[in-house]
């Protein structure tokens, strides 16, 4: 076989949340119960990728109560306040300050209460794990639980509400000058492609991804989202097409729109960069999409590489790849050695 | 017409009614109410259904009712044992092999299938194994490194 | 989708339950390709004869000195693992290990793999290159055997007609100095259809320097899978160098004649056709060159 | 900064920075997570659609008669049984939850179908009678570009054409050493989330109609679906069930006010479950688009104009298709700093499949063209790709091609240098330009 590699690089931006002076709010609302147990009520959608953990971290880290004691309940609008959509890459960058907001405030009325309780300053006191300290120390005083107890017996619910609004106004309507995003997400990429010159067929080898968290929240979410949307990019590239014919689809099935499988998908190796933005919580920012964008611009840019054609039209299937090659060869641009 | 079936299914026999031409699936999900095999496309494109038959791992949207009576039906409802997960399970859970959970039943079951057939696989070898279950949000890889770390986890149980 | 089903334990039983049927019923082994075009209304029927239980129809040997003889509903997962089958027809397993995905061959069988007879289906370009026989009965209730090559009539259509049964499958013990190779195009590396399809069988003669016999099938490319005759003519007692094989392959190419679908251009699979059988014929012949060496020694 | 994050490292933090197990992960392994695919409600009625299955047609008549008469059936609605507006629309309400006038796209739903099993409410749906006269279809960036062409909906089939200006375009183009030009297409994708699309809603006892659906924002499902049933907003509640993959198109309204509808027609449980075919067929869908480029640097590699057209074929709807366009053409720099610039971007109406949001938005699209803009620049300027990036790529001070003065959390030098370094490390090269160092 005619085997030949390359490497190639993709780049992207991507304006994290919904802009063009459209609604980007977030809210939440933080209760705890009696015994310490919390519960936040957070309007945005897990989709799997886990904006539920992240709420829980978040909340856990301003709370300074241990993940296990938070329960989260999502997306209800019978329960739960609204928190936008989960897209946008903007759930982690909006929702977590909302949740951060709420937990902020439920933590001042619990040392509010400490203090009280405990006869001692507010500023002298500080919530860790679980419980109320001296600030600087470690020494349990009183637990939040029993502090919640408190507030409860005396009619306050122990609850805050928090809210975040990251609506931007609109860019102007003739120029599009004007700051149509809150924040943007970075990335790059490093694709290697093997393309099989006689066939047109093109294999990703391997990709390193680079990709500015912000700040990871939880790492291994931000792998996950980085690794699918990395593969997704690659469907988008070499397989994936929903093909009509005089409108009428024609690849209405899994056997003929072709997503790629575990063969398909080479190990994605993540590089996470992280340049605290202090717009999102504790510096972080969305990933989903900066992951998704770079992977089919590094694979075309690759294919240069290796054999010096570009490839304008996508998905970049095999037979395009070879009558790309038969032209080139017919110019003179190509020779198989 | 309906006729009567007993199915043995995960360790037990079930009785129930189905017209013959239902799959495997279907009967599962709607009539034992064994819901954690999913219908991803009902045509073995995807995976999600997958159960084992006979030790096999097979995609029960394409077996008919009949041709799974008599026959060793597991499904992932049964891995875990006294509600403690399956290490693969729990390797999937760790590793980060789950996002929307969909395609993870039917994941899980070909990897179960392949350890049982193959104690301590290559990473090829696990990605040939699962190479019929569509999954969307991962990329793989991490179900690819919960495969190996539940390889390794039992395989150090058997030591 | 509303249907009779009948679960024959005998031939015959089988074969009365298709005549009542008058062409409405259909046979079902693996089922996997009857199921989804029934779900999909590609066809219809008014009832399913499944053919799993009738004893003749299942159970596979592959014996040195005696060949492969593979009953219709033999699963294709049993074939694909065994090392006998992959030591003595590696096209066979090449061509098994690409069917759809693990779940599905661990139910569908080589036998419905060959009635269903679609243009692409992946065992048939080995099996007619291994010179393998069909063992069929006809609704008539007679038994006749017909090379798998001559087996297909069309798209979707084979000798069966509409109440014949496949039994089995005969693969020929191969001669000596004899190797085979499958290969598939697809975009995918893993549950995709092929876009074309080439299966090579060659035995070189004694010295190993010419191709002595040589048999070149090829899939996806035409309305069933076909022979590549004229390209088998240019190999045949020829010495199996690059340029040889090179116009062979472009001679393939011209027998072909594939359509236009969503999967790829008529004219790009004669282009797969040419690198295909190249690479098919290369293959074959360097195991042919293996397995005359281990003959030897 | 070569911290490996994905470790967990020494921090000022307890929770943030580490690999806390999500807390639906170990259900979702055992199988026990019930998707509304999965849910049994008592009583429950399953739904099926009946689909246009054509682009473009003025619907004369469906005859649903025969179908309700059919066994085990309890609803056939079309769209003159729709309480509401029958509308809906991300940005415009120029969808219909069934089909009046006109069938606009392959994917418009005619007919809804309630019944006691699946299989019931397919053989209705099989049973309706549908009187269609077809109309020349809208398929290509062309037929929509043509001011006499039939329109899809009232206002013809430009929707949206927005503008990007900036600095001297003309300057530009002069100051330019090296400029490329080009044309790039990308093509329909589907999300495909593994979980087709489902509801399942119910009339509670206190007249609240209740869905649950695998969506990604519920409130704003209420705002659609409240109107289009002619309800208060306060009597639907939206509950986000398990979801199996969404990528986008569950931004949209799925199965929400279908299985609304039948619910409040027959005041039984309603549970609607796509089948792959469907969910391929229906929803929306990544937007092709078109994009002629022609950008230009110097010869010390810096960038100097970016002059370019983006047309976006949105469907038989704008979803979010104006957004998703709009955002292209602003994103259509890259994460570059162009002085002098000109993008104009056209959304356009077709009788294809509607077009909406999927991860990437638009800049998926974008990023085909200006990323192999940039390695055309860089190699007609002997440069490495990685290099050219490096140099032109913002930093804190500089401005996106809105104007938009970046500070801090800019990354994408930081990202570059990443994968420069993770080159230098395994002495990685590009084989047609200079070393990546």
């Amino acid at each position: 076989m005619a085997i030949r590699k390359g490497l190639g690089i993709g780049s992207m931006y991507y304006g994290i949340g919904y802009g063009f002076s459209r609604a980007d709010i977030g809210s939440a609302e933080i209760e705890m119960a009696e015994d310490g147990t919390t519960t936040v009520y957070s309007g945005a959608c897990d989709m799997g990728q886990g904006v539920m953990t992240v709420v829980t971290q978040v909340a856990a880290e301003e709370l300074g109560i241990e993940p296990e004691q938070i329960r989260v309940v999502a997306a209800d609008t019978g329960s739960t306040p609204d928190a936008g959509p989960t897209s946008g890459s903007r759930a982690t960058f909006v929702q977590g300050v909302a949740v951060q907001n709420a937990a902020r405030e439920l933590r001042e009325e619990i040392l509010d209460m400490a203090s009280r309780m405990l006869e001692c300053p507010r500023e002298n006191l500080d919530v860790h794990r679980g419980e109320v300290c001296e600030v600087g120390t470690d020494r349990p005083m009183v637990s939040v639980g029993k502090v919640a107890h408190q507030l409860h017996f005396h009619g306050r619910r122990a609850a805050a509400w928090g809210w975040h609004d990251n609506t931007t106004q609109d860019v102007d309507p003739e120029t599009s000058q004007g700051d149509a995003y809150a924040t943007y997400g970075w990335a790059t990429q490093l694709a290697e492609v093997e393309v099989d010159t006689e066939t047109g067929r093109v294999r990703l080898t391997k990709l390193v991804s680079a990709t500015d968290a912000g700040k990871a929240i939880n790492p291994v979410a931000v792998e996950g989202q980085i690794e699918g949307g990395a593969a997704m990019g690659l469907g988008y590239g070499l397989y994936e097409q929903h093909i009509l014919e005089n409108g009428v689809p024609r690849t209405a099935s899994l056997a003929f729109y072709l997503v790629p499988t575990a063969m398909d998908v080479p190990d994605i190796e993540c590089e996470i960069v992280e340049v605290p933005d202090p717009r999102g919580p504790f510096g972080a920012k969305g990933v989903a999409e900066p992951a998704t964008i770079p992977t089919t611009p590094a694979i075309l840019n690759a294919i240069y590489d290796a054999i010096g054609i570009r490839i304008t039209e996508t998905p970049i299937t095999p037979e395009r790849v070879f009558f790309a090659i038969q032209e080139a060869k017919s110019r003179g641009e190509f020779s198989d050695d | 017409m309906k006729q009567r079936y007993a199915l043995r299914v995960n360790g037990g026999t079930r009785e129930t009614e189905a017209e013959p031409h239902e799959s495997l699936l279907d009967v599962l999900r709607e009539n034992l109410r064994l819901t954690g095999s999913k219908k991803g496309c009902n045509e073995a494109e995807c995976g999600s259904c997958t159960v084992l038959l006979d030790g096999r791992p097979v995609v029960s949207c394409l077996v008919l009712v009949p041709d799974a009576v008599d026959r060793e039906i597991v499904t992932i409802e049964a891995l875990a044992e006294d509600g403690e997960p399956h290490p693969v399970q729990r390797q999937m859970v760790e590793q980060g092999g789950v996002q929307c959970g969909y395609c993870t039943p039917g994941m899980i079951m070909s990897a179960y299938a392949l350890l049982q057939e193959n104690p301590d696989p290559t990473d090829e070898e696990i990605r040939f194994a699962i190479s019929g279950n569509i999954c969307r949000c991962t990329g793989y890889g991490k179900i690819v490194k919960a495969v190996r770390a539940a390889a390794e986890e039992m395989g150090n149980e058997g030591t | 989708m509303r249907f009779d089903y009948f679960e024959p334990t005998t031939l015959d039983e089988a074969s009365g339950l298709l005549r009542e049927g008058k062409g409405a019923r259909k046979p079902l082994a693996g089922g996997t390709d009857v199921v989804i075009q029934l779900r999909r209304r590609v066809i219809r029927t008014e009832g399913l004869v499944n053919l799993k239980r009738i004893p003749e129809l299942g159970g596979w040997a592959c014996v040195p000195g005696k060949g492969l003889r593979l009953g219709a509903c033999t699963p294709m997962r049993d074939l694909e693992t065994s090392a006998a089958v992959e030591g003595r027809f590696p096209s066979i397993t090449e061509a098994l290990r690409v069917v759809g995905s693990l779940q599905l061959r661990n139910i569908a069988s080589v036998g419905g793999n060959l009635c269903n007879a679609s243009p692409s289906a992946d065992t048939a370009p080995p099996l007619v290159a291994l010179e393998a026989t069909a063992r069929v009965h006809t609704p008539e209730s007679r038994q006749e055997t017909v090379p798998v090559e001559n087996f297909f009539t069309g798209p979707g259509a084979s000798v069966l007609g509409s109440g014949g049964l496949l039994l089995s499958v005969d693969v020929p013990e191969p001669a000596p100095r004899t190797g085979d190779a499958f290969e598939r195009f697809t975009p995918r590396s893993a549950m995709d259809i092929a876009i074309a399809s080439a299966a090579a069988a060659v035995t070189l003669d004694a010295a190993g320097e010419r191709i002595e016999a040589v048999r070149i099938a090829l899939g996806a490319v035409a309305p069933t899978p076909i022979r590549a005759l004229k390209a088998e003519d240019l190999v045949r007692g020829k010495e199996p160098n690059p340029k040889r094989l090179e116009w062979a392959a472009a001679a393939a190419m011209e027998e072909c004649r594939p359509i236009d679908d969503i999967r790829g251009t008529g004219a790009y699979r004669k282009e797969l056709i040419r690198i295909l059988v190249q690479r098919v014929l290369r293959q074959a012949v360097e195991r042919a060159r293996a397995n005359g060496r281990t003959e030897r020694s | 900064m070569s911290e490996d994050a994905s470790r967990e490292t020494a921090q000022p933090y307890h929770w943030i920075g580490r690999n806390v197990t999500k807390p639906d992960a170990l259900e979702k392994a055992l199988g026990a997570t019930e998707y509304v695919g999965d849910m049994v409600v008592p009583g429950m009625l399953h739904a099926k659609i009946l689909w246009a299955g054509t682009p473009h047609a003025v619907i004369r008549n469906i005859d649903t008669r025969e179908a309700a008469r059919a066994p085990g059936v309890a609803a056939v609605l079309t769209a003159a049984d729709v309480p509401g507006t029958n509308r809906y629309g991300l940005a415009v309400l120029d969808q219909r939850a069934l089909a009046d006038d006109k069938v606009r796209s392959a994917g418009d739903a005619l007919a809804l179908v309630a019944a006691e099993d699946e299989e019931a409410a397919e053989e209705a749906v099989a049973k309706i009678k549908v009187d269609l006269e077809p109309l020349r279809p809208i398929l290509t960036y062309k037929d929509a570009l043509d001011p006499d062409g039939p329109p899809i909906h009232e206002g013809g089939n430009v929707f949206q054409h927005t503008t990007v200006r900036k600095g001297d375009l003309e300057q530009g183009i002069a100051e330019s050493d090296v400029i490329v030009e080009d044309s790039y297409h990308t093509h329909r994708m589907d999300h495909v989330p593994m979980e087709p699309e489902a509801g399942l809603a119910y009339v509670d006892p206190s007249g609240v109609l209740n869905i649950l659906v695998g969506t990604q924002y519920p409130y704003r499902d209420r705002r659609q679906i409240a109107p289009a049933l002619d309800l208060p907003m306060n009597k639907v509640r939206v509950v986000q069930a398990p979801i199996g993959g969404g990528f986008g198109r569950k931004d949209d309204i799925t199965a929400e006010i279908h299985v609304g509808l039948l619910a409040l027609k027959t005041r039984r449980p309603v549970r609607l479950v796509y089948t792959r075919e469907e969910s391929l067929i229906a929803n929306t869908k990544r937007h092709p688009m078109a994009m002629s480029f022609r950008t230009g640097a110097r010869a010390d590699g810096r960038l100097t104009f970016l002059d370019g057209d983006i047309y976006g074929d949105t469907g038989a709807g704008i979803s979010l298709g104006a957004y998703v366009i709009k955002k292209a053409g602003i994103h259509a720099t890259g994460p570059y700093d162009v002085p002098n610039i000109r993008v104009d971007t056209y959304t356009l109406y077709t009788n294809n499949l509607v077009s909406g949001a999927m991860r990437g938005f638009g800049v998926m699209q974008a990023a085909v063209a200006h990323e192999s803009q940039m390695d055309q620049l860089a190699h007609k300027l002997g440069m490495s790709p990685l290099e050219f990036r490096i140099k032109n790529c913002l930093k804190p001070g500089l401005a996106s091609s809105t104007g938009q003065l970046m500070n801090e959390g800019c990354g994408i030098e930081a990202t570059l240098q990443r994968i420069k370094d993770y080159m230098n490390a395994r002495d990685l090269r590009f084989k047609r330009s200079q070393a990546a160092s």
